[in-house]
C-alpha cells in the first residue's frame, strides 16, 4: 500500500513543469521560457532541476547553465525571507539610491535578506524607489526606510506574503 | 473579424458610452501604481456603487497621463480634467462631480504641461482602458490594419512608411521604411517581425508605458509590418522586469486572437499573422538586435557581428524585421492618415513626435510627447516647469548609457536625431534626466560605465575588459587618485571600444565619458590636479602617498 | 569555384569565392593576428585582433568572418590597427593572472607570442588580480582559470568536432567562466570523453596536460585539419 | 675623453635571477665595463646609491616600505630608468600574493605551515610589507621595459649596449616569461 501512496505523492510542481515544456513541444529554443516557468514553480533553479530540464529539452547541461547564468533574473539559491530591491536607475541613483542601499546593508546584520540593486523600475518621477518585500515605496528617505526595517524586525521577522 | 464587425464593435461601444455621464479613468501604469492608484480605483468603484451611480459613472483603468511625479492621476471625461495626487478619500467627490476639493490638483488641457505637448503615441492615455479591446477600437483602433489588409498591397504599405520618413525610435534612428523594404524584398518564404520591447536604459520607461497603456497600438503596428513584409509570425520581446507590461501584452494578444485580429484570414483576407510573447530575463545587451535574436532562440544573449543584418539573416537565419515599441506604435496612424501627414509633423529630417521620460531636477517629471525638433528649453521650462527654486541647471542627460549630456549653452538645441549626435550625445530611446549643479559629471560617467561593465556580455575583449579598466580609472579619479596619464588612457580605451567592439553596447559605452570630458573637462581636471570635486559630491580624502 | 582578386596591404592577391579575408591573407603570407579563430572551427569574431580596414566601409571588420569580394581593398596593419591590437593584448594581460614565468606553456603560448610580436613589453593598465580557481579534478588534464582568455575554442572544438558539448561559458561580462556540464569539477563531468581536444586547441596554459611542468608543454593542432578535412570530403565513409 | 656613462643595477622584490642572468654575460662583462662605469650594484660593494646615474636597471617589484623609499631615491638620481625583468615590469611571482591579500599569505606561511604557529612581529627590524605588491611603473616613471624571467644575457647585453649607444631599444620581440 505504501508503494501506491508514494506513487500518488508526486510533486504537483513536476507536472506543472512538464506541462510548460510540453507547451513548447520540448523545443530547445524555449529554454528561457522553461527556466522562467521552473523558477516560478520552485523559487530557484537547483542543479537537479537544471539537469532535468537539460535532459527533457535534449540540451547539453553546460548550455543550460550557460544560458541560465547569463540572465540576472534567474536565481540559483532559495530566496531569503525578506527582499529589498533598491532601484539604481539614473534618476534613483541621483536621488540617493546608493545611500538607501547602504542603509539596508547595514541593517542586514542577521542575514535573512535578499538585497538587490534594480535597474529602472519605470517610476522615475517618484525617485528614489525601493521595492520592499514586493511592494514599491516611492520618494524614500533614509529615515522612512529605517522605520520600515524596524517595523519588520519588531513584527518578528516572519516571511511576508507579498512578493511571493 | 471583418470590416463590418470592426465597425459594429466600434459603434456598439460608442453607443454604450452615450448612457454614461462620467467615465473616470485611473492611471494603472507603473508610476501611478507605485503611488497607490490601485487603492484609488477600488475606492472609486466602491463609491460609484454606494452612491447608486454605477450606471452613469464608469470607473476604468487607463494608460500613462504623463505627470508621474503627481500621481496617482485620474481623469474625468465629464469635464475633461485630470486630477493629481488622488487618494481613496477623494473618491466620493470624484464620483459625485464635486470639484471643490481639488484646488491646485485639477489640470485641464490648457495646463502648460499638456498644452505644450502633441500626443500621437499617447493619444489614448486617459481615454481608453488598456485591458479592453473595445476601448481601443472605439478610439479608431485597427483601422490602419483594416486599410493595410483590404486596400493596400505590401509594396503600398512599404511606400507609405517610406513616405512618412519615420526613423526607428530605438535610438540610432535608422529609416524604418528602408528596413521594411529590405525584408519585404527578400526572396525567402519565411520571415519574422520582432518588436524590441527590451527597454533597459536606466531612467527610461517610455516603451513600457506604451505597452502598459495602449498595447493594441503596438500589436496593430506589428500586424501591419507583417502584412508589408510577408511575415506570418511576430514576437514581442519584453523585459522580464516589467510584469505589468507583460500582463497587458498577454491580455491584448489574447483579445486580438479572439476577435480575429490576429490569426488566420484577418479581415476575410488570406493574410495571417500570429504574435507570441517572449520574456527577457535581465540582460540589457538583449536590446541589441542580434543579441535579442539569440535570446528569442533560447540562447545566451550575445551579439553576433553584423553583417549579416537581421533583415537579411535574423531569427533562425530568416529575414527579420525588428523595430522598437514606439516605432510600431507610430505605424497605425501613418497607414490611416498617410505618410505625408506624418512627415508634416516634427522636422524634415526627423518627422513625427518623440516621447521623453523626463526625470531628475525639474518641477514636473513624467512622460512628455512633443514634435521632434522641439527645443530642450521648451520641454524643460515650458512643459516641465523648469528647475525648482534653489537649484541651478547643469546638464540634461539623454540616450542613457549610450548617450551623453547636454550642457546649459545648448538649451536651445532642437531635440532631433542629427542635432543631438552633433553635440556628442544621442536621442536614444528617450530618457531625459535633468541634473543640477550638485551632480558631479565625473561620477555620472562612472555610474554609466559601471552599468555598461555590469551589462557587458563578455564575448568581445574590448568591451568585456575595457569597461572594467575604464570604470576603475573613473573610480580612481572620483576618489581623487587620478593622474594625467589617466586622461589619455581613457581616450585610448574609448577609441578602442568605439572602433573595435563587437556590438553597439561596447561601441557606445565610452559616450558618457567622452561627452562629459568634452563639456566638463574642468571637473575632471579639478579631481585630478586639485583633489577636489567641484560639485561637492565625491568623497575625496586627503591623498596618501601611495595608493595600492 | 570562381576566383576573386583583391588588394591586401598593397599587394594583389587571389582568393576563392567564399574564402574569408583572413584565410586568403594567410595563404598569401600576410599573417593577421588572432586568438579566437582556429582553422577547422566555426568563427565567432570575438577577440577583435583580426579586425581590418576595408576601403569604403566605415567600420572595422573581423577578417575571420568577412568574405573576400572582387576589387576589395584591405589594410591589415595600419598604425591604428596595431595600436588597437596592442591595447587588446594589454587588456587580456591585465584581466587575469597571466604569470608567464610559472606557466606550463611558457615559450609556446599564443598570447605570449602575440605580446612579443606586437611590442607589448609592459602593460599600462592596472592588473585586476582576480582570485580564480584551478581545477585539477580530471585524471589527465587541468584547467587554470587564471590563464583563460575566453576565446571559446574549447567550447567549439568539443561541440563541433568531438560532439560532446561538455564545455560552455557561464556568467557574463567580467564574470564569464568556461564550465563543464553543470559547473561541477571537470573530473566529475559525465559528458567529457577525456579526448583532450580542448587542451590542444587552447591558445594559453589555461588547459593543460597533467604532469607537465613549467615551459614543458607543447600543443599539437594537426588533428583538426585531419578530422575536419576528412569529414568535409567524406574520406572515411566506405 | 669624456667620462664613461654611469650604470647602476638595483635589486628590489625579486629572486635575483635577473642579476644572475646579468652575470651570465661572462666575458662580455669586460666589454660592458669598457662602455660604462658600473657605479652601484648588489654585486658591487657600494653602500649608497650615487647621484647622477645615467642608466639604472631595476630588478624586482616594490613589495615593502624600503623598496618604496629606495625606488623614489633611485628615480631622482637616474636619467634612464629601466624596469629589468618580469617582477619589475609586471609584478610577476612577487605580486602573486595580491590575489590573496597580505594577511592571508602571512597566516598561511607562519601560522599554518611553520612550526612556530605564529606570525612574528619584527616591527622596526625588517621593513613592513606593503598591502599590495606594486610594479615599478605604479610608483615612479619608467623609461624602458626589459621583460623576461629572467631576460637572457643576450637580451640584456643588446638592450644595455643600445641604450649606451644613445639609441632606443626596439619593443618588438621582447618576451614575458621565457
Amino acid at each position: 500500500m505504501s508503494l501506491d501512496n508514494a506513487a500518488q505523492m508526486t510533486d504537483p510542481r513536476e507536472e506543472a513543469l512538464e506541462r510548460a515544456m510540453a507547451r513548447y513541444q520540448y523545443s530547445g529554443d524555449a529554454l528561457i521560457e522553461v527556466l522562467h516557468a521552473a523558477q516560478q514553480l520552485y523559487g530557484y533553479l537547483s542543479a537537479p532541476l537544471l539537469r532535468k530540464i537539460a535532459r527533457r529539452l535534449m540540451l547539453p547541461p553546460s548550455r543550460v547553465l550557460g544560458v541560465a547564468t547569463f540572465y540576472h533574473l534567474f536565481r540559483f539559491a532559495p530566496a531569503q525571507h525578506h527582499s529589498a530591491v533598491v532601484c539604481l536607475g539614473t534618476a534613483c541613483y541621483a536621488a540617493g539610491g546608493t545611500d538607501l542601499m547602504a542603509t539596508l546593508r547595514r541593517q542586514d546584520g542577521d542575514g535573512g535578506w535578499t538585497i538587490e540593486a534594480g535597474r529602472c523600475v519605470g517610476s522615475c518621477g517618484l525617485a528614489p524607489i525601493v521595492i520592499y518585500d514586493g511592494k514599491p515605496m516611492s520618494k524614500v528617505t533614509r529615515a522612512q526606510l529605517e522605520a520600515r526595517i524596524k517595523e519588520t524586525h519588531d513584527s518578528g521577522n516572519t516571511a511576508p506574503d507579498a512578493g511571493r | 473579424m471583418t470590416a463590418e464587425t470592426l465597425r459594429q464593435t466600434r459603434d456598439a461601444e460608442l453607443e454604450r458610452r452615450k448612457g454614461i455621464k462620467n467615465r473616470i479613468a485611473c492611471c494603472t501604469v507603473a508610476g501611478c501604481e507605485s503611488a497607490g492608484s490601485g487603492e484609488v480605483r477600488a475606492a472609486l468603484e466602491r463609491e460609484a456603487a454606494a452612491q447608486g451611480r454605477a450606471g452613469e459613472v464608469e470607473v476604468r483603468g487607463t494608460g500613462c497621463m504623463g505627470w508621474c511625479s503627481r500621481g496617482p492621476l485620474v481623469r474625468c471625461s465629464s469635464n475633461d480634467t485630470i486630477y493629481a495626487e488622488v487618494t481613496p478619500a477623494d473618491a466620493p467627490a470624484l464620483v459625485s462631480g464635486d470639484a471643490g476639493r481639488f484646488e491646485g490638483r485639477a489640470l485641464t488641457t490648457e495646463h502648460p504641461f499638456y498644452a505644450g505637448q502633441r500626443r500621437l503615441i499617447l493619444r489614448n492615455s486617459g481615454h481608453a482602458d488598456p485591458e479592453r479591446i473595445a476601448d481601443y477600437i472605439a478610439q479608431g483602433g485597427y483601422q490602419g490594419l483594416l486599410k493595410a489588409v483590404t486596400a493596400m498591397t505590401p509594396p503600398d504599405i512599404v511606400a507609405e512608411v517610406k513616405r512618412s520618413r519615420l526613423r526607428g525610435r530605438g535610438g540610432a534612428g535608422y529609416p524604418t521604411g528602408l528596413k521594411w523594404e529590405l525584408v519585404a524584398r527578400h526572396p525567402s518564404t519565411v520571415s519574422y517581425v520582432v518588436c524590441n520591447a527590451d527597454e533597459g536604459d536606466p531612467g527610461a520607461f517610455m516603451n513600457r508605458s506604451v505597452l502598459e497603456g495602449d498595447p493594441h497600438r503596438v500589436l496593430e503596428g506589428m500586424a501591419i509590418a507583417g502584412r508589408a513584409a510577408g511575415a506570418e509570425q511576430g514576437y514581442i520581446y519584453a523585459r522580464g522586469e516589467s510584469p505589468l507590461a507583460i500582463e497587458r501584452i498577454r491580455t491584448a494578444i489574447e483579445q486580438a486572437r479572439r476577435e480575429g485580429l490576429l490569426g488566420s484570414r484577418i479581415f476575410d483576407s488570406n493574410f495571417q499573422f500570429q504574435i507570441d510573447l517572449r520574456i527577457g530575463a535581465g540582460a540589457y545587451v538583449c536590446g541589441e538586435e542580434t543579441a535579442l535574436i539569440k535570446s528569442i532562440e533560447g540562447k545566451r544573449g550575445q551579439p553576433a557581428p553584423r553583417p549579416p543584418y537581421p533583415p537579411e539573416s535574423g531569427l533562425w537565419g530568416h529575414p527579420t524585421l525588428i523595430n522598437n515599441v514606439e516605432t510600431f506604435a507610430n505605424i497605425p496612424a501613418i497607414i490611416e492618415n498617410g505618410g505625408d501627414w506624418f512627415a508634416s509633423i516634427g522636422t524634415a529630417s526627423s518627422p513625427g513626435t518623440k516621447v521623453f521620460a523626463v526625470a531628475g531636477r525639474v518641477q514636473r517629471t513624467g512622460l512628455v510627447e512633443v514634435p521632434i525638433g522641439t527645443t530642450l528649453r521648451t520641454i524643460l521650462s515650458d512643459i516641465c516647469g523648469g528647475v525648482p527654486e534653489g537649484y541651478e541647471f547643469k546638464a540634461a542627460q539623454t540616450g542613457g548609457p549610450a548617450g551623453g549630456c547636454i550642457p546649459a549653452p545648448f538649451l536651445d538645441l532642437p531635440m532631433d536625431y542629427d542635432s543631438l549626435t552633433r553635440i556628442g550625445t544621442m536621442m536614444g530611446s528617450g530618457g531625459l534626466i535633468v541634473m543640477d549643479t550638485s551632480t558631479c559629471m565625473v561620477d555620472v560617467a562612472r555610474f554609466f560605465m559601471e552599468f555598461c561593465m555590469d551589462e557587458s556580455c563578455g564575448k568581445c575583449i574590448p568591451c568585456r575588459a575595457g569597461t572594467v579598466q575604464m570604470h576603475s580609472i573613473l573610480e580612481r579619479i572620483t576618489r581623487g587618485e587620478g593622474s594625467e596619464a589617466d586622461f589619455w588612457m581613457l581616450e585610448e580605451l574609448s577609441a578602442l571600444l568605439r572602433e573595435a567592439s563587437l556590438c553597439g553596447l561596447g561601441m557606445a559605452a565610452p559616450n558618457p565619458v567622452l561627452s562629459t570630458m568634452r563639456h566638463f573637462r574642468g571637473e575632471y581636471e579639478a579631481h585630478v590636479r586639485e583633489h577636489h570635486c567641484p560639485a561637492g559630491h565625491c568623497p575625496i580624502h586627503a591623498s596618501e602617498e601611495v595608493h595600492s | 569555384m570562381s576566383v576573386r582578386t583583391l588588394e591586401v596591404d598593397g599587394k594583389m592577391i587571389t582568393a576563392l569565392e567564399g574564402q574569408t579575408i583572413f584565410s586568403a591573407a594567410w595563404d598569401s603570407g600576410i599573417h593577421i593576428p588572432r586568438l579566437c579563430h582556429l582553422g577547422g572551427l566555426s568563427d565567432v569574431g570575438a577577440c577583435r585582433l583580426c579586425l581590418v580596414e576595408i576601403e569604403g566601409q566605415k567600420r572595422l571588420q573581423p577578417s575571420c568572418m568577412t568574405k573576400v569580394a572582387e576589387d576589395m581593398v584591405v589594410r591589415t596593419n595600419t598604425p591604428a590597427l596595431r595600436a588597437h591590437r596592442r591595447l587588446i593584448v594589454e587588456l587580456l594581460l591585465a584581466e587575469r593572472n597571466h604569470v608567464c614565468s610559472v606557466c606550463v606553456l611558457n615559450g609556446a603560448c599564443e598570447l605570449q607570442d602575440l605580446a612579443a610580436q606586437l611590442g607589448v613589453d609592459h602593460v599600462r593598465l592596472r592588473p585586476q588580480y582576480p582570485k580564480l580557481e584551478v581545477d585539477l579534478s580530471h585524471d589527465r588534464f587541468g584547467l587554470d582559470h587564471n590563464r583563460c582568455i575566453l576565446c571559446t575554442r574549447c567550447v567549439r572544438v568539443c561541440d563541433e568536432v568531438e560532439g560532446a558539448h561538455t564545455w560552455d561559458v557561464a556568467g557574463r561580462g567580467k564574470n564569464s567562466r568556461v564550465i563543464t556540464d553543470l559547473g561541477e569539477p571537470w573530473g566529475e563531468s559525465a559528458s567529457c570523453t577525456s579526448c583532450g581536444k580542448c587542451v590542444q586547441v587552447c591558445p594559453t596554459g589555461a588547459l593543460f596536460s597533467k604532469g607537465k611542468t613549467v615551459a614543458d608543454m607543447r600543443k599539437d593542432r594537426g588533428f583538426l585539419r585531419y578530422i575536419v578535412t576528412a569529414r568535409e570530403k567524406k574520406l572515411w565513409i566506405a | 675623453m669624456p667620462a664613461k656613462p654611469k650604470l647602476a643595477t638595483v635589486w628590489l622584490g625579486g629572486c635575483s635571477g635577473c642579476h644572475m642572468s646579468f652575470l651570465d654575460l661572462d666575458e662580455r662583462l669586460i666589454e660592458l665595463a669598457a662602455l660604462a662605469d658600473v657605479c652601484y650594484s648588489p654585486i658591487a660593494d657600494v653602500k649608497h646609491f650615487p647621484e647622477g646615474v645615467d642608466i639604472t636597471l631595476v630588478e624586482g617589484a616594490v613589495a615593502n616600505t624600503d623598496h618604496l623609499r629606495d625606488i623614489r631615491t633611485i628615480r631622482g638620481r637616474t636619467k634612464i630608468l629601466v624596469a629589468f625583468g618580469d617582477c619589475a615590469v609586471t609584478g610577476n611571482v612577487t605580486a602573486l600574493r595580491n590575489l590573496y591579500g597580505l594577511d592571508e599569505v602571512l597566516h598561511r606561511a607562519y601560522n599554518e605551515l611553520s612550526i612556530t604557529g605564529t606570525t612574528p612581529s619584527l616591527e622596526g627590524i625588517v621593513p613592513r610589507l606593503l598591502d599590495r605588491v606594486l610594479r615599478v611603473q605604479d610608483v615612479v616613471a619608467v623609461d624602458h621595459f626589459l621583460p623576461g624571467c629572467p631576460p637572457s644575457a643576450e637580451a640584456i647585453y643588446e638592450f644595455v649596449a643600445t641604450l649606451l649607444g644613445g639609441e632606443t631599444p626596439s619593443r618588438e620581440g621582447r618576451r614575458f616569461g621565457a
